[in-house]
């Protein structure tokens, strides 16, 4: 038996598409040496439904349930971006009710979309406590949506010229117990997991994401807040009536999955905040303005971004001034997140590998579309 | 006045009154064997429910509350479930050691318990070196883990089982070394002359004598049996399932009950050496049976063990390592020098 | 039943050593390897030698085959199963194999072997104990110097790369 | 910079590298010519008043029909500067020709997928592109490209290994 029989060698492995950790479909071909990667390939496109050929296919109000599909963890927030974008290309007005409406449906989305990531994010780490901690205050938020719109994970709630439907009684006694509790449930999550000392170990310096590293992959949200970068498109180019509200960017300092847990448990207090203060100053009138199916907005194009949950969610639409819109790209935060991923997670144990993919909160039908 | 040791005592005689002194050895090893068996088997079943509350509990739900009062027959049901389930073997594994690494794993998680004494004379065996069997007996859990991480052709569980082999190895040197300061001061290996010098009232427990000794062997034996934090053999975030990832049906089964056997193990040798065995807290208690305080004691371990479980998130591999040889090995032998020390001043 | 007992053991043993060195797959010697390992431990405790064949499970079974199990898992040549024995020297070896036979039997044809009375088996740990601190303590340590040594060795090769 | 003056410093600055610039709902979008595109695109993100270093959207558009050709969209803006514009460059081409083009890959390493699903989903061949395979569609995936405009599907079956 040679000497060279003898060597260690690396190890290629396929994480995925099958993996409880790579949050839905998704396969990481990983080189390891030993315990250590080497080398990430991420492989998506498993959930590609090509959204954007069906957008072709379709008239303007009727795409909005799709639009759910893209992100289903957010899917107030995609379809606040959507019609956001349909309504700067036909300049359609909206009530202020349903701006109102739609903002803190919005941050409610946001919160949830963060609580289901604290929640995968700890059970990733192996604690599966935090998990159903979090998902006790999600169901809460789902109660809200639920009494809205009868839909708990896809809303098809925002409509182009305001929303569907318009709250019920019970919704604002209810949201506002809702609000009075999470602060204390947070400083809950953060009893558990803030100052343990395995979490911090588990986290602390690991994946960092220079900021430099995340300019050039466009990474947005809060992984790039995470990094200290002070970037926020509700501060930066309000859309919707984002500039009415006061809240604080949280960012972090080294980037690295520590910073980037931290912004985000503090989003949850802001986005709270932001709610309490669009409930507080909810108008009267109208929800909505009537926009018929055969809605033609005029030929011409628009591009319009809004901050996602996980990020910078943007729709490209082009239309020939038919009701169906001409060319629709959709521009998700995670198909930008996700190819950092191969920079930032190598010379990584395989556990932080998970971490570092749990920290980055990428959601696989929003890369795939 | 409950003790069980009588009705032993009863059988035994009866026993010799009816056969010849081979048979009777025969007889009672295997009875003894089927008792144990029996034993934990009721444990195990009684700790996959507990555990399922406990975590239900702990996580503000409710756990199983359909099968039988508060769910108490899910374990049961999960059985014939796991009974009926198609034991696939992998193409390409090696069929011998795949087949016979549960095996293994069963039995060595089952041998530990020649020398536990539940209860006052409740004890199979009493070896001169009953703590030494033990920890001696108990590494063959991790050949097993071995055997099934190679024989599955798969890489998760080859991984998790150079895991498990490095981290019980790991292990094995701060736990053992936990327990000499507690055979220091007893002089005796055998775990009944342990328990016997325990008596009296709840501060001759050696826990009180040797508190660094029974957190280094408490945190060591947590991660003996694989149990969060120290669950990275199976991690199943990382390595889908470890070293079990290709079994099914009651093969699976067969290292699960392993896990939970091993559960009640370290938990009686805590008990054992350092909470006072059978014996009651206070002399004044005595009137309840001795095996009702052993199994009580255990039961209170076995919980801390579930709450630990719930609480933590996973460590890492490397932290693991360097856990157990920068800080567990040399607080253990700071507490072999400290009660060197006890020793000789007092 | 003594006699029974030992038979079945000296099979084992006899048996799974036998398989260490034929076996075509380096994974099941080293199984096969601690399966004698451990008989060798039931004959010690047939011996009434229980320390020692608990230190026998301890050590061999514990930590030295796992070891080698965990390199050959490493090593990821190994883990294949067409690794094929060899010999490239097999005159030698069978030279050393035959001077070690000759040297067995002769001992064991010499040596007288006295048959010790049924005596009740004793408390070994105590007075191993009092040995290795007394009149075996230079050895003892001499020992530990040289693992001490070998661990080194074996840390500053495997830092080569 | 807002918008007004961003439009006219690039319209200055880089006026031999466009065709033309205008303003449509509030950003300045401009024609590339299509050999500049990478180099215009690389000056935009290392000059110290437009440090446009990240890349908001890139997406392809079948313009076939209407100007015979494909189209190339970037919105890239800047963290710092906040402010943000729209490059465009059009790529003749006829039925089932497949466009060329320089990767944008050397100067933001995100468009690499971006490029990929492009590639794949329109027919356009980015030349030096450092990773060339399918990114959404199998790699097999022979029935054509999906995104363009009249590709009405194929009847899916699916194949037995081979």
């Amino acid at each position: 038996m040679s000497v060279k029989q003898l060597r260690t060698e690396e190890m290629l492995i396929n994480m995925g598409p099958q993996h409880p950790s790579t949050h839905g479909v998704c396969k990481l071909v990983i080189k390891m040496d030993g315990e250590e990667v080497k080398y990430i390939q991420p492989h998506v496109g498993f959930l590609h439904r090509s959204i954007e050929k069906i957008a072709e296919n379709r008239n303007y109000p009727q795409f909005v349930p799709y639009t759910d599909r893209i992100d289903y963890c957010a899917s107030m927030n995609a379809n606040h971006a959507y019609v956001v974008a349909a309504e700067k290309l036909g300049d359609v007005e909206i009530p202020e009710r349903a701006e109102y409406l739609r903002v803190i449906m919005a941050e409610l989305n946001r919160i949830a979309s963060h609580l289901v990531w604290l929640a995968t994010f700890t059970i990733d780490l192996g604690a599966v406590t935090p998990f159903l901690y979090a998902f006790r205050e999600r169901e809460d938020i789902l109660d809200l949506f639920e009494m809205t719109c009868g839909q708990r994970l896809t809303y098809n709630y925002m409509t182009i010229g305001g929303v569907g439907w318009d709250i019920p009684k019970e919704f604002e006694p209810k949201l506002r117990q809702f609000l009075k509790i999470f602060p204390s449930r947070i400083d809950d999550y953060e009893d558990l997991l803030t100052n343990n000392p395995i979490f911090l170990h588990r986290t602390k310096g690991v994946g960092v994401l220079p900021k430099e590293t995340a300019y050039e992959y466009s990474v947005s949200g809060p992984s790039l807040r995470g990094s200290g970068v002070k970037w926020d498109i509700r501060k930066a180019e309000p859309y919707s009536i984002y500039d009415k509200f006061d809240f604080d960017i949280p960012i972090g300092t080294e980037g690295d999955a520590w910073d980037r847990y931290k912004v985000r448990l503090q989003e949850l207090r802001e986005s709270a905040k932001i709610v309490e203060q669009a409930i507080d100053g909810l108008p009267g009138g109208d929800f909505k303005k009537k926009v018929p199916l055969t809605w033609k907005p005029p030929e011409g194009e628009v591009f319009c971004r809004i901050e996602a949950p996980r990020g910078e969610m943007a729709y490209h639409i082009i239309s020939d001034g038919t009701p169906k819109p001409y060319r629709m790209k959709i521009r998700t935060a995670s198909f930008c997140n996700l190819q950092v991923l191969p920079i930032i997670g190598v010379n990584h144990m395989i556990a932080d590998l998970v971490a570092i993919f749990g920290s980055l909160d990428i959601i696989l039908p929003e890369v795939d579309r | 006045m409950l003790e069980l040791r009588p009705i032993f005592d009863a059988i035994g005689e009866f026993l010799n009154s009816i056969l010849p002194e081979f048979w009777v050895t025969i007889v009672s090893a295997f009875g003894t064997g089927a008792i144990i068996l029996g034993v934990a088997s009721v444990f195990v079943l009684f700790f996959v429910w507990w555990e399922r509350k406990v975590s239900a509990h702990m996580q503000q739900r409710y756990g199983p509350m359909r099968t039988g009062w508060h769910g108490w027959l899910q374990t049961i049901a999960d059985g014939v479930k796991l009974l009926q389930k198609e034991d696939l073997i992998p193409r390409d594994a090696d069929k011998l050691v795949y087949l016979f690494a549960p095996v293994v794993c069963f039995v060595a998680a089952f041998l530990a318990y020649v020398t536990i004494p539940f209860g006052e004379g409740l004890i199979v065996q009493d070896l001169n070196i009953g703590i030494l069997y033990i920890i001696a007996i108990t590494t063959f859990t991790v050949v097993s883990l071995l055997m099934a991480g190679w024989a599955s052709h798969n890489k998760w569980s080859l991984l998790g089982g150079m895991r498990s082999a490095a981290q019980i190895i790991s292990y094995e040197v701060p736990l053992s070394l936990s327990l000499i300061g507690v055979i220091m001061i007893a002089e005796t290996l055998s775990m009944v002359s342990i328990v016997v010098q325990q008596e009296g009232w709840f501060w001759n427990w050696y826990v009180f004598r040797q508190p660094l000794g029974f957190i280094v062997y408490y945190i060591a034996a947590t991660a003996e049996a694989n149990r969060t934090p120290f669950d990275i053999p199976e991690a199943e975030q990382e390595l889908v399932a470890g070293y079990n990832v290709e079994y099914s049906g009651m093969k699976w089964a067969m290292f699960f009950f392993a896990e939970y056997i091993n559960m009640l193990t370290i938990s009686a040798i805590a008990v054992t050496l350092f909470f006072g065995g059978w014996h009651a807290p206070a002399p004044f208690l005595d009137f309840i049976p001795s095996w009702i305080w052993f199994v009580g004691k255990c039961l209170l371990s076995v919980f801390v063990l579930m709450w630990f479980r719930w609480t933590y998130p996973r460590v890492r591999v490397d932290q693991l390592m360097a856990f157990a040889w920068k800080f567990m090995l040399p607080l253990a032998f700071v507490n072999i020098i400290l009660t060197g020390f006890g020793i000789y001043l007092f | 039943m003594e006699l029974g007992v030992f038979y079945i053991l000296a099979a084992v043993i006899v048996v799974s050593g036998l398989l260490v060195v034929t076996l075509k797959n380096i994974f099941h010697s080293a199984l096969m390897l601690i399966l004698c390992l451990f008989g060798v431990a039931g004959i010690y405790i047939l011996l009434h030698a229980d320390f020692l064949a608990a230190v026998q499970v301890l050590l061999y079974v514990g930590g030295v085959t796992i070891l080698m199990i965990f390199a050959i898992m490493v090593t990821h040549q190994l883990t294949g199963k067409k690794i094929k024995h060899y010999n490239e020297q097999p005159v030698p070896a069978g030279l050393i194999i035959l001077s070690l036979l000759i040297l067995l039997i002769v001992s064991i044809t010499r040596t007288a072997f006295e048959v010790a009375d049924k005596a009740e088996p004793m408390p070994t740990v105590a007075v191993i104990g009092r040995a290795l601190m007394t009149d075996y303590v230079l050895p003892f340590e001499v020992v530990s110097v040289v693992l001490l040594v070998a661990l080194i060795g074996a840390i500053v090769i495997a830092r080569r790369d | 910079m807002d918008s007004e003056s961003l439009l006219k410093y690039v319209q200055e600055e880089y006026s031999e590298r466009i065709i033309g610039g205008e303003m449509v709902k509030g950003v300045p979008v401009f024609e590339v010519k299509p050999e500049k595109w990478v180099s215009l695109c690389g000056m935009l993100r290392d000059d110290s008043d437009t440090m446009m270093h990240s890349v908001s959207n890139y997406t392809a558009v079948d313009y076939r029909e209407k100007h015979g050709g494909f189209k190339l969209v970037i919105t890239i803006f800047s963290h710092i500067l906040n402010h943000r514009l729209t490059l465009e460059t059009l790529l003749p081409a006829k039925d089932d020709e497949i466009p060329e083009i320089e990767t944008l890959a050397t100067v933001w390493p995100t468009t690499i997928w971006f490029e990929r699903e492009h590639a794949e989903l329109f027919g356009i061949e980015f030349i030096n592109h450092p990773d060339p395979r399918h990114l959404m569609l199998d790699d097999d995936w022979d029935e054509g490209y999906p995104m363009r405009r009249g590709w009405t599907g194929t009847d899916f079956v699916v194949k037995p290994d081979k």
